[in-house]
């Protein structure tokens, strides 16, 4: 075990998977030479040479499409998309193709490919260094839809991902990378002493489709995932309501268990998330529990999420839900 | 103002140059079989600038095959290739014919570009990759697909091994190394790129051939091909196949300049224009642009001029937007009376072994179709089971599917 | 009024503001000289000429990015997407940019344009001629989405959405266009007849944000949209539970006072939707209408909708929801 | 095996030529500006090969403006893009230095490329619409913009005419026809396409004008532009500026040729490739693409060849991944003091003149800075409304926005 910031836990995982798997290569926008514009590929192309770690042509689409090509062709490509805004030009590849050929092609062909990107919001990065679209890709079968959120789960998820044999969309909360966020844009800290922080060099999975129990209580269940792991915790905390609090992980498929165990048990229920509220993943958590949960609900299930305009720039701070919004949130769940 | 000409004002809007209704007519081609040498395997993309613009050429017009590029087949390997044209147009007939009764839901031909794939395909080694569109399925008799088995495919019954989940004439066919045909034009040609740097990477010495539409050439996927397979020299044959329509289409709305070969130079990767309906050239070409790929020098790109003979799709009805009997003007002829011609006129085949070549070929399919339809068919099922829609979304089935399966046995229509 | 498919209706729509308005154009795949892959545009390039109604390269996002720039620009082009399964190449055009210019130029450029595509199933179209997309464009701010039913409804909000200044994504049931569908393959209608196939030849405009009420009952709300409005009216009727059907008609944004209305008499909900159920629509839908409705609701909402796999060929009608299984999730609101 | 070598085996992946630690040094220029002519205004493409092959230059090596393409600009005007030059220099110092101090969250500089959107715009007229990268702001001192208006939008603070919604140098100007920059890249270059031909449709004698990375030119983007400009022959002037970097990427990574002129050739587009740092130069083809597009002929191409001096953005730090000297040995040198010295060289400006000038600008930025800062900026407010968020995301605030603008407003931060 050695401290690890995110940047640290994410570069750790590919190097021990480059290290494990002859298969695996990474390939990306400035991710060879330089080692990626948030240094999770440093140090990785002088360690394991040029053809294993290497940068592309600035077109995700391309990126995209050769990793395909790859992965039906035995490889097992780890590619970088520089920003989750990024990643549209991609996306015809990803959706119409990487998360179909297997079925397709009646199983003969498959995909073993991880798409890893930056995303969400806090870091000045108005409209398209932002955004968060998990949503956009949890509708699509075929892929795994993954979100970290800190330094130990990066690094088991993203080791994991990359042994899948089924495509994985890989988000990294990149407000998280140096330190976890609270939702105090004016106190920042790092990973330092933080317990989820202590990461093993050596290999570990953590598995896909688990959630994680960040936080116990008794009156109602906040499910978050990405940076909004750690605003919510600090509501949570702050609300003085005793929650427990699930870090989803893995959005596709999701923990039905997990979920359903702490609803039983709360009655309650509070999703937050970055991305805008409309068709945001939240609306599906929320609807499965109304629908497996109904008769266990106290309150209606309530969302906090980004508002459904445009990712801002100068007033991110009124646009990410913060901590008085969820506790808002919570406590409005506690009413009647 | 006559059609094809400019319409300055407001807007230049190309047409095509024929319409139903007016007479068709073609230039008459400038090119000869001994025009064009052999480039060396490592040139660089600008000493093909002769070989873009021009076209490459064996069988001249009377059928003689002349120049540096015949490439001196064997009489077997001439007859094996005039064998599958003929068993890919027969084929497609019979196809034809079965989706107006309701046994397929849909059918795409190849005819008038048959030499295509099969030319290109025997010149290739067997461990070589193929990234097929929806025109070039005459790749599988070559690499030994058996017929039957294409043909339940396209009828989705319970042998089809895509499990009825594609349309028809999406073929996958791992064993002989043809890549599953998907419907979104133009995705295989820069996916194709990551096969080929696949098999670098391995240290493997095998090839990777694609294909993609006049029309298509303007996705972004095509550009995305061109770009990676330079910069990474991938072993890779890159073929635009320019059959003058993408549907309704012309290509003059595909681009702006009447040649598509051309368009690799300025990428650095070595250009030619091919006779697309001449078995000879086609082999000839992709012999060399396989030899430069094996040496390690990376891609060539490839226009394949020719022209679309039929419709579309059998959902298509080509009369309404060209004169229905272009094709015959077409300058290349048709592919399988060109090798044909060529044959009977070095005495090494008679019309009558064609006849009887056609009638066997006739059996073999209508053979495989009745052995076919014995494992069903659209308009009469059986079908693949409703159990095949769950299976193979993921490598196991995830809880949710799972719900969601059990929840259709329920319902089932039957 | 004239009877008229919605083939015609379209045609129709696109014929009245052709003539109205100078600053509208068609351009699109195979939409000039042939008339579109569903005729849509037939006589259109004859009527108007060659530089209002034209042809393009195949490359949707050439398509949406010329959209724009005309947009931006003063015009008002209308433009066909061959298959909705062919949006995705012009996806990072549509959702980053046309989406976002009006907002992120201080509103001093804005995109008044319209993107009309045929979308879902029903046509053994397998894969890719059988997606409805619309839930991965409802998560895009700046956008509107309509997804017409019947040829009545499509003129009027195809003029509506033509004559927005935002940008519209309008999906048009292909399984319709010759007739309403209603469940059973084996027997498929025109449109001969129909009392919503009366169509008036002039200009006429449906709101765009409005439902419709297609059926009028007391125990169920049943929400759809494109050919699911027309196999939920058949699966209600063959109930005998007497619902509300709402046809949606606007997604982004909907019609909450319908919706509320509703819900709030029947106390209980179904949402039938063709595309898979994770993510699709109906979870906003559902999500919404119980946190909106949750002291109403009787029993959990539910959803009907295509299953979490890629859409296939020879079984589309397992995949497609049936009547007997939106009957069956009707009948389970009525339980307890 | 040293750097930008070739290693085969197992896969070919090109390097930059020199990279922190080695030392720097380009090709001596074999290009003289009475090299070339100038061609027709309905050229051929292909007349334009040796255009795009070489490159065109007014200012020769000893400041001295030669041959055909040298523009004859009266002083006035000479003087004029001199001063544009140094006040976007200068306003790029200060905004960097501001950014240091947490008064900006983000800078983008053109250093270095100064002269490419200022000697463009200058050879345009007012009417043409400009359609901008993050490296082409200078475009609008040409076009009048107010200094404190653009600084005002980099501090994101009330008077930003964005409203804080982008990042800085996300600039909108429209009354100078200057369309609002996006982030995500080669977005703009198929969207000016549409521009133009809008303009052409409504019958305006309007050009547009476009940029693209040599990065970016591998996006899809590019060769929508290139192709849809080409088949509608849409009155644009499509540029890619090839600066050698893309962040810390080398262009042998963005093309497998050296040459991104030569692009536009096969989509029968005239190309020609351009001294980026020779204003004359600049202006010159500029204008005859220009004169080209007014004349209904279509596109031009343009690979403007320069070299980024800066480091990519704020953000950035060139020295982990080249030479950080390296731009000192580009052959093309720094585009201000080449017109500086030609104008020095002609006796038309001293020394002392550009001192002063430098002064005044620099005077001019802070008095301007000063003004700016009066209305906010990042680090301290004010700040536009958080209600800027909901306005203008629709023509109308649909009521889901207003539930949830009148939901932020009881938890705004401040
Ligand atoms: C991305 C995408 N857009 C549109 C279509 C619909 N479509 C199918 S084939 C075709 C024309 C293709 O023409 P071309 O590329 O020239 O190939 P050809 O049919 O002539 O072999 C079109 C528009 C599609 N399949 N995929
Ligand atoms: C679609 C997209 N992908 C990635 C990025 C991140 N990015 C911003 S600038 C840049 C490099 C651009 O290089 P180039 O096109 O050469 O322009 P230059 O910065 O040299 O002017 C990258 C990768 C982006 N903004 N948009
Ligand atoms: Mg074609
Ligand atoms: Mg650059």
């Amino acid at each position: 075990m050695v401290e690890m910031n995110m940047v640290q836990s994410v570069n750790s995982a590919l190097d021990n998977m480059l290290d494990k798997d002859q298969d695996v290569l990474l390939f990306g926008e400035d991710i060879g030479y330089f080692g990626g514009v948030f240094r999770t590929s440093d140090g990785l192309q002088e360690k394991f040479g040029k053809h294993r770690v290497f940068d592309t042509p600035l077109s995700e689409g391309g990126i995209a499409a050769t990793a395909f090509g790859m992965g039906i062709n035995g490889l097992r490509p780890v590619v970088e998309i520089q920003f989750a805004d990024y990643i549209f030009p991609a996306y015809d590849q990803i959706v119409n193709e990487i998360a179909k050929v297997r079925h397709r092609s009646g199983g003969e062909f498959w995909c073993p490919i991880t798409i890893r990107t930056p995303a969400g919001g806090g870091i000045r990065g108005g409209h398209h260094h932002s955004q968060s679209p998990e949503s956009q890709f949890t509708h699509t079968p075929g892929l795994k839809v993954v979100y970290c959120s800190t330094p130990y789960n990066s690094k088991g998820l993203l080791i994991s991902s990359i042994e899948s044999n089924d495509p994985v969309i890989f988000f990294e909360p990149k407000r998280c990378y140096r330190g976890p966020f609270y939702g105090d844009p004016h106190n920042v800290p790092t990973w330092k002493n933080h317990s989820e922080a202590e990461v093993p060099e050596e290999y570990y999975k953590i598995p896909l489709g688990q959630g994680r129990l960040a936080l116990e209580g008794d009156n109602c269940t906040v499910i978050a995932w990405g940076t909004m792991v750690h605003v919510s915790e600090r509501a949570i905390i702050e609300s003085g309501i005793s929650c427990d609090l699930i870090d989803l992980q893995t959005l596709l498929p999701w923990d039905k268990d997990i979920i359903i165990k702490s609803v039983r048990k709360t009655g309650r229920c509070v999703i937050v998330h970055e991305a805008p509220k409309t068709s945001g993943f939240g609306s599906e958590l929320s609807a499965s529990i109304q629908e497996l949960c109904f008769y266990n609900l106290e309150s209606p299930i309530q969302r906090v999420a980004g508002w459904d305009t445009p990712f801002p720039h100068t007033t991110e701070w009124d646009y990410m839900p913060s901590t008085s919004r969820i506790i808002g949130a919570i406590k409005k769940t506690q009413e009647d | 103002m006559s059609r094809g000409e400019e319409e300055q004002i407001p807007l230049y809007i190309p047409d095509a140059p024929h319409r139903p209704g007016d007479s068709s007519s073609f230039e008459p081609w400038k090119w000869h079989p001994e025009d064009l040498k052999k480039p060396k395997f490592d040139c660089d993309a600008n000493e093909t600038y002769e070989h873009a613009v021009g076209l490459v050429r064996v069988l001249d017009d009377n059928g003689e095959a002349l120049g540096e590029w015949n490439p001196n087949l064997t009489l077997e390997e001439l007859k094996l290739g005039l064998e599958h044209m003929v068993r890919l147009r027969i084929f497609d007939d019979r196809m034809m014919k079965m989706q107006r009764t309701g046994k397929l839901s849909f059918y795409m031909q190849s005819f008038g570009e048959e030499g295509i794939a099969i030319a290109q395909t025997m010149a290739l080694n067997n461990e070589d990759w193929i990234f097929p569109t929806y025109r070039q399925p005459g790749a599988q008799f070559v690499r030994g697909r058996d017929m039957v088995s294409m043909i339940c495919h396209c009828i989705g019954n319970i042998e089809d091994n895509v499990k009825g989940r594609q349309m028809p004439v999406h073929y996958t066919y791992k064993k002989g190394r043809f890549i599953s045909i998907s419907s979104p034009v133009g995705t295989q040609f820069s996916q194709a790129v990551g096969v080929a740097l696949a098999s670098k990477y391995k240290n493997l010495n095998e090839v990777t051939i694609t294909w993609i539409g006049d029309g298509a050439s303007a996705e972004g996927d095509y550009h995305y091909g061109l770009n990676f397979a330079s910069v990474f020299k991938a072993p890779i044959i890159l073929n635009v196949v320019n059959n003058h329509w993408a549907i309704s289409t012309h290509y003059n709305i595909a681009s702006g300049s009447n040649n598509f070969a051309t368009r690799g130079l300025a990428y650095g990767i070595p250009c030619f224009r091919v006779d697309g309906n001449d078995f000879l050239a086609l082999y000839s070409v992709t012999k060399w642009a396989r030899e430069r790929a094996k040496m390690g020098f990376g891609a060539t790109h490839i226009e394949i001029l020719t022209y679309r003979a039929g419709a579309h799709s059998s959902s298509d009805d080509p009369s309404r937007y060209r004169p229905s009997n272009e094709h015959e003007y077409w300058p290349g002829g048709d592919p399988i009376l060109r090798l044909k011609e060529h044959l009977i006129k070095n005495s090494q085949w008679t019309e009558k072994e064609q006849e009887e070549l056609e009638e066997k070929i006739d059996e073999e399919v209508i053979t495989a179709y009745k052995e076919a339809v014995k494992y069903g068919d659209l308009a009469n099922g059986p079908y693949p089971s409703s159990d095949t829609i769950f299976t193979e979304v993921y490598e196991s089935v995830p809880w949710h599917l799972q719900e969601q399966w059990d929840e259709m046995k329920k319902w089932s229509v039957e």
